[in-house]
């Protein structure tokens, strides 16, 4: 980089400390104007931390932020707003029940009102760079993809000369990914600075134009994607090498676990959530579930466990009819269960760890006896899962938002396992947990179905859904459109079933 | 009277000597001093009383919900007020009890009975209300142009009945073929009645609307509604217990109240008073304050009914003669 | 019901129910509309209950609909900005306070102002509680309510026993000036046009001229205030970047907040809004009585919060929960024979509703609700007059009919009650 | 967390809440005049003699035992995340007709007491059902609701009263139920005092205490120990991950209004079975919403509820000494709601300040970083406070899909 044009961005020595942890520390990042700047970083380093800190949503405890060469300060993200940083969230940062008009100017409305000409605005911003939106559409209404192009608009809305997207692939397939990238080119075309973060490190390679990275909330160094390869960049970040998840040889037996027949979902609209859905799993098989997401993989989930009613269908679980069970008995008879959210619906976050642990198996051995919930067996038991799965925490009496994501996470895989059941319905297994406790997850699942369990995989990494299957099934639309053999699809091929570019095939099925 | 209340054993020596004059206790009903009602007039009654034998007053008012009624005339007597004067037919219930435990201290109930109570130390203050209201509704029919009279009644309690019995008895008396219309605004119970001026106000809209010229407001702080609608229509209501064309204190009220349904709450209080003084007071038997003893009566401020004293005053003397026997409850 | 609900994609229906409920929400609304008044006329002309629609009744309603009103409108802002408000009948009671001391002070307009500041100080309490402190907002809103009363109470006690100028514990001085009315001319006063045709007892048209004359005639300053705010909460909330950036606090505060909405202080805001409405609802209730009364509010902050859930967070909505409260209130107040020939009117209502369900095959639903509709009807005929208790509940089991029948489609603010901490979410 | 340290975050919120709500109060009182320690003085007081004293505790705790009453009542509904508002009119009908069946029958002594008791929680409960049902059939948000059904019940209390439970005489100024003979009268406690050799008071002790107590421990096993209680509060900590754990959100929501009408069933009962008899048009109202302070002020723990029951009782008491030491009474009131807010402010306060010291202890007590011990992304919707979740969403919309 030259010195002769001041850079779009600096971050000199930047600390960010949090009660009890220093999320950044002495930060160092350079990036020039017109650029695609990626950052990566294990979970955690701080990434997330670093990009709040340069759109005000927090102020450093040390260090300066300057912008094309000035120094400023940001008290809020109004002020970084007004200095042209834009940021698009993890998190999608949307109003559900307001309108892409609304969720656009909100906060911006100085500039075009909340009238037509905001509208007109948003319609020249959308063709200009193809985002596609329809400003009176509820967000509700949108697919992820649509509304990460929300997320943009807003940003350029407000005229945003720099853009921090944070993990804007993490929720995209490959094909939508492309789309994004083609967004993003036009970006830069028209003069835009891109910082950028995600932890897919092919993906940096091919978009950006250098990459900075973080490791433990400091800078470890800066890379050129041109010269480097991704095995360097993931040494760089964790100073080792990438887990892939790779299966062993195939344990599938012929005893049906679990057989779905015309599994039928209502939806919000006219259409069905989950429509005629028919698959089976048999012991020692992991039946992986791709689909983008809100294409019925959520109400699937909720169907076999019995957490919404079907409108048609039957669910049999190790030969009997369990249609009409409840979710209760449902677990009882050998369904454990890894929900997608966590926090939503594994944990109960202000209770302590042996609560969680008796959660979902409160009529079962050792955690109730009789009517009666056994405390002291439920501790017991709890420290037990805690020291098999590796659960770092005081103790069973730690309240569970104490604990990181990914300890959360192994508590709850520990407890689901500890029941032995028959069928596991794993959905995000590893979602948001870092490369540590990702590989413990994919051992635990491995020894699991070579022990003769039937899993149902539900994953948005393709990657993680390829490695660990036995058989793959894409759903779109609420339905099964094609069912594939995960030894001969690369993430290309599948993400084009998933996204329907591709039409479904029953290639490879076993 | 010389009895001294150290009751309990509380061991206060508290007496109330007739040099020093009674210390009278008085348990005010929810409201308390202050709600321009009978709260107030008890209150008036009291101090006129002390003017007059000298003493003291303690005053309580019972909590929000007036739960501790029981707790408040306990107190007294422990104390050692004597007499004790309960504010209100709400202390019915306790007032009993409470006397047993204290036999030294005379106790009063306004409202109420000291007979069917059974303690020999409770005296009942009664008000022959149905009497007042007599009056009301004759002076409502003689008033009125339209042969169309209401009542709104508070809360349909059966001291509230009575003067409803009374009104009617006294508009028909004068004019047989009247229409009283008659409504309440909660139901027993509810004691929102008494204190929600928007329905008074309502409800008397109705009464007005329909063809009433002249509406008794029996409904407590409701009332101030009813006179409010009798202002708006351009007629006239009746007030009741305190003389309201002096306490509602606004000259555009002050013009539609044409007379109110005196209660002598004060002058039944402080003859009670005396009567203590006296030495006279027996416990266990009722005083009824009725037209004969002026314990209730029609009020003549504003001068709206001067030109019909006359014929008020033929039909009190009926009354207070024995030739008309007011009813106490309604007819249907 | 809530007129203002938000439409979902419409299924497909068959042309009868496509010439009522088709072409959008106004022609929608105006049907619905049209359809009461021809029931209401017909169950007026055949029980001879005048009173149904006679501009008497309309006016009554008109004074018990708009404190539900104000109240509603307050929780709305509150609401709609995230913040839960069940202390609003605190805050009303501290309005009606505020009105009385002010009132007799500085006459009506001193009462507004003074009622006002009391609701937003209330309001400021429950802002200070659930926003700065993030205490839980029901939490928060109980304690208000019963501080307020206490707060009433000692001040009253404290500022109006021996004041030369009247009051007591219980209620303030009168008000030193009265708050002007209107009345449109020709039509509902001075000839009065409207009156003399509601005295015809014309089928339908008397009935129109009934509901014209009682919100036409003696209108307060207040209720025409209040109307008008209904609109003006709409415009206000729903067509300016306030109320846009004051909605995105209860839909995604974490969202408003990274785009540098201040959600803090719009919550603030809101809730102090929130509190000088209800606040005014209580002034509303002073100028009906002339002065402060302890218990004026008589529970009507929780109607007005009931109202606000039954129209669904929106303001027409909550006019017409208040509104239908506001009717069945001044019916039962006005007239008990009245509220029996409600009974018929629920009963050709829920046969309607039965046929509809028979219709969309969903039979359960036909059957109770006929049954209900036999029940109706039978009580309709054998019944003369119902006792005093049972009488003056009639608002309230209509509200509640109302709601359970109307299928579900309530959708509070996403981020209603939950406590936003910036950073935290 | 260390035992010292989990005594001092329990402590620290009640504390802080008292010294709140005395700064406010003593401010109020300078600011009229009053001597604030001349106040609590005269409140703290409960008489020179031994009678006086015992007295004055009777008082405070025949006031405690319907207001624990209440504020169970309203906390088990709490402790699931649904807000029974409506606990007024579930204990006035039930009482009315408690009171009415007691008269009615006639039974051996502990018998006709059960029947009564029988009666009143069965009529608790079903009122309380009918909120219950709306919800989990019509989608009816149980605010609104139980709003409307106290006005339901306080109108059928008075129909019932004044129709066919009428037992006073016409002319009476009150209106009562017939009085429940003696077989069906709750025997007082007084005995007690005797045995412990203290004075005996002219004021009976509620028996129903006892009644009261077993309730408490009831409730507090139940939440505590059992299965069930913990499907209960597990639902009120998060209903998605509840009914995630095979918990049954109607059929909860049901069974727990059920129980909370049950118990709020009782709360008229210590005084209609220990010194009324019947019930009359006088019968003390507003428990039912005092409740929901006291809930809130015990933290919707049986232990907590029942202290701010006596806390509340004893201020109540406190109103008629003030009286006569010329202090204004409303004091008392003012003092109540200071308490409950401040209480929940301090709670609130505490909470966080517990809750940053977790998350702080559980990344300090992880190993260093780099391998994965750090708290996972934000990736948790908001997910508030308990209880802040539990009530806040309880409000209107069913999160947990008993709407439809
Ligand atoms: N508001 C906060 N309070 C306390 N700790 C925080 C807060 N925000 C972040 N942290 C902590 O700071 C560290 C860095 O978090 P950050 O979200 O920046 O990670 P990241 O690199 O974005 O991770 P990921 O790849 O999972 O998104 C973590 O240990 C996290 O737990
Ligand atoms: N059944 C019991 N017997 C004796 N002490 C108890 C009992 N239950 C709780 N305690 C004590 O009370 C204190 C608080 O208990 P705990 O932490 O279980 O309740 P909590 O956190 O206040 O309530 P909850 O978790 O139900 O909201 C503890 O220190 C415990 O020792
Ligand atoms: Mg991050
Ligand atoms: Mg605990």
């Amino acid at each position: 980089m030259t010195d002769s044009a001041p850079l779009a961005v600096e971050l000199r020595g930047i600390t960010k400390r949090f009660p009890g942890v220093v999320a950044n520390k002495d930060i160092e990042l350079r990036v020039a104007r017109g650029e695609v700047h990626a950052i990566v970083g294990e979970n955690g380093a701080g990434k997330s931390t670093l990009m709040k800190t340069l759109y005000g949503m927090h102020r450093p405890d040390e260090g300066q932020i300057l912008l094309d060469g000035r120094e400023v300060v940001f008290k809020n993200p109004a002020d970084a707003i007004a200095a042209g940083v834009g940021m698009v969230h993890q998190h999608f940062m949307l109003a559900d029940n307001l309108t892409v008009l609304e969720n656009v100017v909100l906060g911006a409305e100085k500039a075009h009102g909340i009238g037509a000409a905001a509208r007109r605005r948003i319609v020249e911003l959308s063709d200009a760079y193809a985002l596609g939106l329809e400003p009176d559409t509820l967000v509700e209404d949108l697919g992820v993809g649509d509304r990460q192009r929300v997320e943009i608009a807003k940003v350029l809305y407000r005229g945003a000369t720099t853009l921090i997207l944070d993990e804007p692939t993490a929720v995209l397939v490959p094909q939508e990914v492309d789309e994004l990238f083609g967004n993003l080119a036009e970006l830069k075309r028209e003069g835009l600075t891109v910082i950028f973060i995600s932890h897919k490190l092919d993906e940096v390679r091919k978009v950006a134009d250098s990459i900075t990275v973080i490791r433990r909330g400091t800078t470890v160094g800066t890379a050129d994607p041109r010269t480097t390869t991704s095995k360097q960049l993931a040494e760089l970040m964790v100073g080792a090498e990438l887990p892939t998840p790779q299966t062993r040889t195939s344990t599938v037996r012929d005893t049906p676990v679990l057989q779905l027949t015309g599994v039928t979902v209502a939806g919000q609209g006219a259409r069905p959530a989950v429509d005629d859905v028919t698959l089976t799993v048999r012991e020692g098989e992991v039946v992986g579930i791709a689909g983008v997401e809100g294409n019925g993989q959520a109400e699937l989930v909720d169907a076999i466990m019995g957490l919404r009613p079907l409108a048609a269908g039957t669910v049999v679980l190790a030969g009997e009819d369990i249609t009409t069970w409840s979710t209760r008995t449902r677990r009882e008879h050998g369904i454990g269960f890894i929900p997608e959210d966590r926090h939503r619906q594994g944990m109960l976050l202000d209770a302590p760890l042996w609560e969680n642990r008796v959660l979902g198996h409160q009529t079962e051995a050792p955690n109730a006896k009789g009517v009666f919930i056994d405390r002291k067996a439920a501790r017991a038991d709890t420290e037990r899962i805690m020291r098999e799965y590796d659960v770092r925490a005081p103790g069973a009496d730690t309240l569970a938002v104490a604990l990181s994501g990914g300890n959360q996470q192994k508590l709850i895989v520990g407890r689901e396992m500890s029941a032995g059941p028959k069928l596991l319905i794993a959905a995000h297994p590893t979602r948001g947990v870092d490369v540590g406790a990702q590989s413990v997850i994919w051992e635990l699942l491995k020894d699991a179905r070579a022990e003769g369990m039937g899993i149902v995989l539900i994953s948005a990494d393709l990657d993680e859904l390829i490695g660990l299957s036995d058989t793959l099934q894409v759903m779109l639309r609420g339905g099964v459109v094609a069912t594939l053999d995960p030894g001969a699809v690369t993430p290309e091929q599948l993400g084009g079933y998933m996204t329907g570019a591709v039409e479904g095939s029953t290639a490879g099925a076993a | 009277s010389d009895e001294t209340g150290s009751g309990g054993g509380s061991g206060s020596g508290a007496s109330g000597g007739s040099e020093d004059g009674p210390k009278i206790g008085l348990a005010y009903d929810t409201g308390g001093r202050g709600d321009k009602s009978f709260n107030d007039s008890a209150y008036a009654g009291v101090e006129a009383a002390i003017e007059a034998n000298g003493g003291e007053v303690q005053e309580l008012s019972p909590n929000a919900d007036a739960s501790n009624r029981a707790d408040l005339l306990t107190q007294l007597a422990d104390d050692g007020y004597n007499p004790i004067i309960a504010v209100g037919f709400n202390y019915a219930d306790v007032i009993g009890d409470v006397a047993e435990q204290y036999p030294d201290t005379q106790f009063a109930i306004v409202d109420g009975t000291g007979v069917d109570v059974g303690a020999d130390n409770v005296t009942g203050l009664q008000f022959a209300a149905n009497q007042g209201s007599f009056l009301g509704g004759v002076a409502a029919a003689t008033k009125s142009e339209t042969g169309n009279v209401g009542f709104v009644g508070g809360v349909q309690s059966p001291l509230i009945e009575s003067f409803e019995a009374g009104f009617t008895a006294g508009a028909k008396a004068v004019k047989p073929d009247i229409t009283v219309q008659v409504q309440y605004i909660s139901p027993a119970g509810d004691f929102s009645g008494f204190n929600d001026p928007a329905r008074g106000q309502i409800v008397a809209q109705g009464m007005y609307d329909a063809g009433a010229d002249i509406v008794y407001a029996a409904a407590g702080g409701s009332g101030i509604g009813v006179f409010q609608a009798a202002a708006a229509s351009g007629k006239r209501a009746i007030g009741v217990d305190s003389d309201q064309y002096e306490t509602v204190g606004d000259p555009a009220l002050q013009a539609v109240i044409m007379t109110s349904v005196l209660k002598r709450v004060d002058n039944a209080v402080e003859a009670y008073i005396g009567s203590f003084v006296d030495g006279s007071v027996q416990g266990g038997q009722d005083v009824v304050n009725d037209l004969s003893t002026e314990g209730v009566g029609l009020s003549y401020s504003g001068g709206f009914i001067d030109d019909i004293k006359s014929t008020i005053d033929d039909y009190t003397q009926q009354i207070v003669d024995g030739e008309i026997t007011v009813p106490e409850t309604p007819s249907n | 019901m809530s007129t203002a609900a938000p439409t979902t994609a419409a299924p497909a229906r068959g042309p009868v129910t496509e010439l009522f409920l088709g072409g959008g929400r106004g022609r929608r609304l105006t049907w619905i509309l049209v359809g009461l008044l021809v029931l209401v006329s017909a169950v007026r002309v055949i029980s001879g209950e005048q009173a149904l629609t006679s501009s008497s009744t309309m006016a009554a309603t008109l004074l018990l609909a708009v404190p539900l009103l104000l109240v509603a409108l307050g929780g709305l802002f509150a609401e709609r900005a995230g913040v839960v408000n069940i202390g609003l009948d605190g805050m009303m009671i501290l309005g009606t306070w505020g009105a009385g001391f002010a009132g007799y002070q500085y006459g009506w307009q001193g009462a507004v102002v003074g009622g006002l500041l009391m609701g937003a100080l209330g309001g400021l309490l429950h802002a200070v509680a659930t926003v700065t402190f993030g205490v839980d907002h029901v939490i928060s809103g109980v304690a208000i309510n019963i501080l307020a009363a206490g707060v009433a109470r000692f001040l009253s006690e404290t500022l109006y026993v021996d004041n030369p100028a009247g009051g007591g514990v219980t209620q303030s001085p009168a008000m030193s000036s009265r708050p002007p009315t209107f009345s449109l001319p020709v039509l509902s006063s001075g000839p009065d046009l409207l009156g003399k045709v509601e005295d015809l007892h014309w089928f339908l048209v008397s009935d129109l001229a009934g509901v014209l004359r009682g919100v036409t005639n003696g209108v307060g300053v207040l209720t025409v205030v209040a109307v008008l705010l209904v609109p003006a909460a709409y415009l206000l909330l729903w067509r300016t970047s306030f109320g846009l950036r004051l909605r995105s606090c209860g839909e995604n505060p974490a969202a408003a907040d990274s785009l540098g909405v201040p959600v803090y202080r719009l919550k603030y805001i809101a809730v102090i809004i929130s509190g000088a409405l209800a606040g005014l609802g209580g002034v509303f209730l002073v100028f009906i009585a002339n002065i402060y009364r302890e218990g004026q509010t008589n529970g009507r902050g929780f109607i007005g919060l009931a109202a606000l859930i039954f129209g669904n967070w929106r303001p027409g909505g909550l006019a017409a929960g208040a509104g239908l409260f506001g009717f069945a209130d001044a019916l039962q107040l006005r007239s008990r024979t009245a509220v029996v020939a409600l009974l018929l009117l629920v009963a050709v209502l829920l046969l309607a509703v039965a046929v509809l369900q028979a219709t969309r095959g969903r039979f359960t639903q036909a059957i109770t609700a006929a049954a209900f509709a036999a029940a109706s009807l039978v009580g309709y005929l054998s019944i003369q007059e119902l006792p005093e208790g049972i009488v003056s509940f009639t608002p309230h089991i209509t509200t509640l009919l109302v709601l359970s029948l109307a299928s579900q489609r309530l959708r509070m603010p996403k981020a209603d009650g939950l406590v936003y901490r910036r950073g935290e979410h | 967390m260390t035992a010292v340290r989990k005594v001092g975050a329990t402590l620290l919120a009640p504390v802080l809440a008292v010294a709140i709500a005395l700064v406010i109060s003593a401010v109020v009182m300078v600011a009229i005049g009053v001597d604030p320690f001349r106040a609590l003085d005269v409140m703290v007081d409960f008489g020179d003699s031994p009678t006086q004293q015992v007295t004055a505790i009777v008082v405070v705790l025949n006031r405690a035992v319907p207001l624990f009453l209440a504020g169970l009542a309203v906390a088990v509904a709490f402790r699931m995340g649904l807000f029974n508002i409506g606990v007024e009119g579930q204990y006035r009908l039930a009482t009315v007709l408690a009171a009415g069946a007691g008269a009615a029958i006639s039974l051996p002594g502990p018998l006709h007491l059960v029947a009564i008791i029988v009666v009143a929680m069965l009529v608790g409960a079903v009122w309380a059902g009918i909120v219950a049902v709306l919800k989990v059939t019509r989608g009816v948000s149980e605010v609104i609701s139980s709003i409307m059904l106290n006005f339901i019940a306080l109108g059928l209390a008075s129909f019932l009263l004044t129709g066919p439970l009428r037992g006073s005489e016409p002319g009476a100024s009150i209106i009562t139920t017939k009085d429940i003979p003696e077989s069906g009268w709750f025997p007082s406690l007084n005995g007690l005092f005797d045995a412990l050799g203290l004075a005996n008071p002219p004021r009976q002790l509620y028996g129903f205490l006892l009644v009261a107590v077993l309730v408490g421990v009831v409730v507090a096993v139940l939440l505590k120990r059992t299965r069930f209680g913990f499907d209960l509060r597990a639902t009120g900590l998060s209903a998605s991950a509840a009914s995630a754990s095979g918990v049954d959100a109607k059929r909860m929501v049901i069974t727990t209004m059920l129980i909370s009408g049950a118990i709020a069933g009782l709360i008229g009962l210590p005084d209609l079975l220990g010194s009324d008899h019947n019930y009359g048009t006088e019968f003390t109202s507003g428990l039912g919403f005092l409740g929901i302070a006291v809930a809130l002020l015990g933290r919707n723990n049986p232990v907590g509820i029942a202290l701010a029951a006596l806390l509340f009782a004893f201020l109540d008491r406190a109103a008629v000494p003030l009286q006569i030491a010329g202090i204004p009474s409303s004091v008392v009131t003012i003092i109540q709601g200071t308490i409950v807010l401040a209480v929940v402010i301090a709670n609130e306060v505490a909470r966080r300040i517990a809750r940053r010291q977790a998350e702080s202890g559980g990344a300090v007590a992880a190993p260093p970083a780099g391998d994965g011990s750090s708290p996972g992304p934000g990736s948790a919707p908001a997910t508030g406070p308990a209880l802040t979740n539990a009530t806040g969403a309880a409000g209107r919309t069913d999160p947990t899909g008993s709407a439809q």
